[in-house]
């Protein structure tokens, strides 16, 4: 029991990392990201390349990686999301311009970083064996906590930094925003640079523990969308929620539905529809339509 | 049908049936029959998805309707060794069934939820593949014999595949028809009350529930029914291929249908197979282009999202076509 | 005193349709001016015009003696010109605090932002019990007193209000018009005022415009208007 | 006359805030009742209920004697109870003429399946559609306009389409949201005239909602006045105009005014 608790917590801290990017990127533009898989790959192939390659400490790794995807995140914003969503009607050709984002950073990932499974060497050694009850390896510990860190840092910054209060208040009332005087079009930028940068991140963290390949990114961003169903897209704590409760589901399912065969994902999406058809806007959402 | 309509579809008809193997033979390019079946069948389960934009829903969750599709007729086929030309509706009836009480739910959904949902759709299909004990997991089925003889009333309408010298010629035949029946059928609920009704749904949903319209059946129906182009196509595909893997269809598919769709026209009926025709053909010439094909065929439709935004169709020339189809 | 602000021949259409056809007004520095009229009249557009939510076809916007249509949103607010929203749109799920910490968001002069932030929550003692709630769940009389606190935050020297009466129980309305008559007295600021309920903008203001379908019907010193029975027949439908 | 439409102690209410309360009116066969009110008062609410385009939290509304509250809008359009809408809600991708012939939805006897393979029932419903369009068209006068795409109109033809939408659902009841709202003087008249001539001509009970004021007063057999939320009068237009709880409504009550 307390072995499942724990794998949820780590589990679930990353995924809600990812989501909080996911959703952030998502309140601010109503645009849903179809490349956060791509990006979050990308971000563990520059933590790889940092530190295998060049042989730079792994805090080192992280830096880059979030910086890369911060300016990857802002590039695409700016040039590519801006003007579509500028000149088009439907909310369909930003959808069709993100799965070509997702397809365009495979590509590129696959010209600099090539096919194979990457990984760099742990950064922590021993497990943490607690009577048998939890055991777990120190370098997992070590990254769920980082990756905790970061989510408290990010709700701290989204709660009491200016840019974050400007970021919450563009998602709650655009126009209400717009008459405070915020920047729509340098907010959106920088929202979409801090969601590119958390995926980023958490590709930075994973390497260190299940290492990265190309074909990773499509999976992880449906992980990510079905999180923010659960929690309610456009909402911060939603994404955390999601998370959380998608990384416990996983973590009860692996060890309980075994028996079954790999039928833990065929569960939870079902568990997933059943909820939807009760509460379409997720946990957290607010009511549409 | 006017006599220009029906000028336009007997012309089609010889082009493909007729004019396209003549060429093949002429060029001994008998690579094309594949790239060229592929199409046909990929385009129907293009229609599918360009059915559900019809009705205002973004379905990126295509593949999995194929893979389920081409699961039914794999198993009927090599399991309980029914005729392929039988399981083709069957898979089709199936996939239909299981989109209505998939679609029940979450066809309430709309816009972004309804295109996030249907995508996981695809992921999950793939994974009850690789779990269910029918599906044979990750191995797949394979070894599925060709098609056998159709007869009707002891006339045969199609011999047995297994008798034929030229299987790719016959396959490319058989998808063809089955892209024009399907195509046919499409034509004819745009261009009757379903079409009509799908398209006030489309365009606004509360006026058309208040002229009467009972929208969550009619949105029930339409799904099921781009569900069954789905299993059709799945279907076909399992006959040439011979073989299905749980990875057969993907998300990437299921992405690359909606692209069809869009990139053919949403305004169009048969703009997913110009849609369809365009991008595996674009996809196959890139192919020269060897480890830069993904780049440059991604950056291409960038491109093209950037430029058009809303579609081919909203370039000029096809603004008077969509008005009056 | 001088013109503060002026609409010359203001032309807006939304869609093909006229919402504000050829449409003049000024406000001088320290004036209290109310726009009323009927529902749909368009003294909303002239706000939306103001502050460059609507971009006008035809006519000009000066302020301060200088052009303001054209304008970003953003940079007007910075010009000095704060907007209280028809329907007040709050921050839902931000905490009143932070609602009223947007309405000082280009400032930079952080001490004395503290400080505009602690005569509002005196100005409105309300706001202070509740600083730390959501502001969705405020009452609507409350949210009014907040969102007119977010735009004093701007340090406004123009403040325009649009339908602060809407919605609001009657018997806060009052409190409401007090609120806004203390505040042209105590800040240095010229108010423009959008208001349906008439009897209550003509008794806070100096003068006001009446419109009618987007244009101005009648102009006037707010005392005279008062006892106009033209202003009663505007409204339901008698002849003008 | 007898009331074909009643609405019972109505009450909606979104969390703690109440929209409507405890409203009752009745209306009668082949009536003009307007619903006035200042913004904000709950007109729009009302007329959500009373077509089931939300739930009522307690009372209800009878057609006819049957309820109609709470069921869904397709169900109390198909008993003959039609809305329009407050903008311009049309089927924008299609000509007036599609407009109105998919309107007629309700009147046909055809199955899907029916016009699918194109049935002959269902190509007689396709005749009488176009036939009865053509009906509408003539009596709105849109003739010139019947082929022109509907998103390429001027506000005031969108009206009167979106009126000719929901006379093709053969209505008993129609009810029409600010069917005046964004025209100018002469196209408000032509309106006027348009809904007196559907209800003489066509037998169709109008309830309308709006807030130009000269229009409602010219045609209205009846009024029904909403505030906060509440009813706070009832009667025909020249009682309305002068009764004081309305002006009060309107213009802010004498206490608004305060001292300086």
């Amino acid at each position: 029991m307390e072995q499942i608790l724990a794998n949820g917590l780590y589990l679930g801290a990353q995924y809600a990392l990812i989501a909080l990017g996911l959703t952030l990127i998502f309140s601010l533009m109503n645009v849903l990201n179809f490349a956060h898989g791509q990006m979050y790959v990308f971000g563990g192939f520059v933590t790889y390349t940092v530190v295998v390659q060049w042989g730079l400490p792994f805090i080192a790794g992280l830096f880059v990686s979030a910086f890369i995807l911060a300016v990857i995140g802002a590039l695409i914003e700016r040039f590519l999301f801006r003007p579509v969503i500028r000149k088009s009607h439907r909310e369909e050709s930003t959808m069709l311009l993100a799965a070509g984002i997702a397809f365009f950073l495979d590509a590129v990932i696959l010209l600099i970083f090539g096919e194979k499974q990457r990984g760099v060497p742990k950064i922590m050694d021993g497990v943490l064996n607690w009577d048998f009850r939890i055991i777990m390896p120190y370098d997992r510990i070590l990254i769920g906590v980082l990756a905790i860190g970061m989510i408290v840092a990010f709700i701290l910054f989204m709660q009491y930094s200016k840019a974050g209060r400007a970021m919450r208040a563009l998602a709650q009332d655009r126009v209400a925003a717009q008459l405070m005087g915020v920047e729509v079009d340098r907010y959106s930028m920088i929202g979409f640079a801090l969601g590119a940068m958390l995926a980023g991140l958490v590709g930075g963290l994973l390497v260190t523990i299940t290492g990265i390949n190309l074909g990773m990114g499509g999976p992880t961003s449906i992980k990510a969308f079905m999180m923010i169903m659960i929690g309610g897209a456009g909402v911060i704590s939603g994404a955390i929620a999601g998370g959380f409760i998608l990384g416990m589901m996983e973590s009860i399912g692996l060890t309980v539905l075994a028996i079954y065969g790999d039928i833990t994902y065929l569960v939870i999406f079902a568990s997933l529809m059943i909820f939807l058809a009760i509460r379409p806007q997720g946990l957290m959402g607010k009511p549409w339509g | 049908m006017n006599i220009k309509k029906l000028f336009g579809v007997i012309l089609f008809l010889l082009l493909v049936l007729v004019v396209v193997p003549w060429l093949i033979a002429k060029s001994g390019r008998w690579d094309f029959y594949y790239t060229l079946t592929s199409v046909s069948l990929l385009s129907i389960a293009s229609a599918g998805v360009w059915l559900t934009f019809y009705i205002g829903r973004i379905n990126i969750g295509q593949g999995a309707y194929a893979l389920a599709g081409g699961y039914v007729a794999a198993v009927l086929v090599s399991k309980y060794g029914i005729n392929f030309w039988l399981t083709i509706p069957l898979a089709g009836l199936f996939c239909a069934a299981l989109s209505v009480l998939i679609g029940l739910p979450i066809l309430r959904l709309r816009g972004v939820y309804f295109a996030m949902v249907t995508l996981v759709l695809t992921e999950v299909m793939r994974l009850a593949a690789l779990a269910l004990p029918v599906t044979n997991g990750a191995k797949g089925i394979t070894s599925i014999p060709l098609p056998q003889e159709l007869s009707v009333f002891g006339f045969t309408v199609i011999p047995d595949f297994s008798t034929l010298a030229n299987t790719k010629l016959a396959f490319y035949l058989t998808s063809v028809v089955l892209m024009v029946i399907c195509y046919f059928v499409l034509w004819r609920i745009v261009n009757s009350r379903l079409g009509h009704l799908c398209r006030s749904l489309q365009q606004n949903e509360e006026l058309s529930a208040s002229i009467g319209v009972n929208t969550a059946y009619l949105r029930v129906i339409a799904y099921s029914i781009s569900s069954f182009f789905g299993g059709v196509a799945g279907s076909m595909f399992v006959a040439i291929s011979q073989s299905i893997y749980p990875s057969s269809f993907q998300v990437t598919d299921s992405v690359n249908f909606m692209l069809n769709c869009f990139l053919g026209g949403l305004g169009y009926v048969f703009g997913p197979m110009l849609g369809t025709l365009v991008l595996y053909f674009g996809w196959d010439l890139l192919f020269t282009a060897g480890r830069y094909q993904l780049l440059i065929y991604s950056t291409l439709l960038i491109a093209l999202i950037l430029l058009l935004p809303n579609g081919i169709l909203s370039m000029g020339i096809f603004n008077r076509k969509k008005t009056r189809s | 005193m001088t013109q503060m602000l002026s609409l010359n021949n203001v032309e807006l259409y939304y869609d093909h349709v006229y919402a504000l056809k050829g449409v003049s007004i000024h406000l001088e520095e320290g004036e209290t001016v109310a726009l009323i009229g009927a529902n749909g009249a368009g003294k909303s557009s002239i706000l939306r015009a103001i502050t460059g939510l609507s971009s006008i076809t035809q006519g000009e916007v000066h302020y301060m003696g200088a052009r303001l249509d054209g304008t970003s949103a953003a940079d007007i607010v910075k010009q000095g010109i704060a907007m209280v929203p028809e329907g007040r749109r709050v921050f839902p799920y931000m905490s009143v605090k932070d609602n009223l910490l947007m309405g000082a968001f280009t400032r930079t002069d952080k001490a004395e932002v503290k400080q505009s932030m602690e005569k509002v929550l005196e100005r409105f003692p309300r706001l202070r019990e509740r600083a730390g709630q959501q502001a969705g769940t405020l009452s609507g009389g409350e949210q009014q007193m907040m969102v007119i606190g977010r735009a004093l935050m701007a340090k406004p020297r123009l403040l325009l209000l649009d339908e602060p009466s809407l919605g609001i129980a009657p018997k806060l309305v009052q409190d409401i018009a007090r609120a806004i008559v203390a505040i042209s007295r105590d800040e240095n600021v010229s108010v423009l005022l959008v208001e349906q309920n008439s009897r209550m903008a003509l008794s806070i203001s100096d003068r006001a415009y009446a419109m009618s379908t987007g244009s101005i019907a009648l102009t006037g010193n707010s005392a005279d208007l008062m006892n106009d029975d033209r202003i009663k027949a505007a409204y339901l439908g008698g002849d003008i | 006359m007898s009331p074909i439409l009643v609405v019972e102690n109505v009450t909606k209410k979104y969390g703690g805030l109440v929209a409507v309360n405890d409203v009752s009116f009745s209306v009668m066969s082949g009536e003009i009742l307007s619903v006035i009110g200042p913004n904000g008062a709950g007109k729009s609410t009302m007329f959500k209920l009373i077509s089931s385009f939300v739930r009522t939290t307690s009372g209800q509304v009878l057609f006819k004697g049957k309820r109609i509250s709470n069921l869904t809008p397709h169900v109390v359009a198909r008993l003959g109870v039609v809305r329009t809408f407050q903008e311009t809600t049309i089927f924008r991708s299609m000509t007036v003429r599609e407009n109105i012939v998919v309107s007629h939805h309700l009147r046909s006897k055809a199955s899907l399946f029916g016009f699918f393979i194109g049935s002959a029932v269902a190509k007689a419903d396709e005749r009488a559609f176009g036939e009865s369009a053509d009906d509408i068209i003539e009596f709105l006068g849109l003739q010139s306009i019947r082929d022109e795409l509907a998103s390429n109109l001027p506000q005031g033809h969108l009206r009167a389409l979106g009126m000719a939408i929901g006379l093709a659902t053969n209505p008993s009841v129609l009810l029409l949201d600010e069917p005046f709202a964004g025209m100018n003087h002469d196209e408000t008249m032509h309106m006027v005239t348009l809904v007196k001539r559907l209800r003489d001509e066509r037998g169709v009970t109008v309830l309308l909602v709006e807030h130009d004021m000269p229009a409602v007063m010219k045609i209205s057999d009846r009024i029904v006045v909403i505030n906060f939320g509440e009813k706070i009068a009832e009667g025909i237009p020249s009682e309305i105009q002068s009764n004081e709880k309305v002006i009060e409504a309107y213009l802010g009550s004498e206490d608004d005014a305060i001292g300086l």
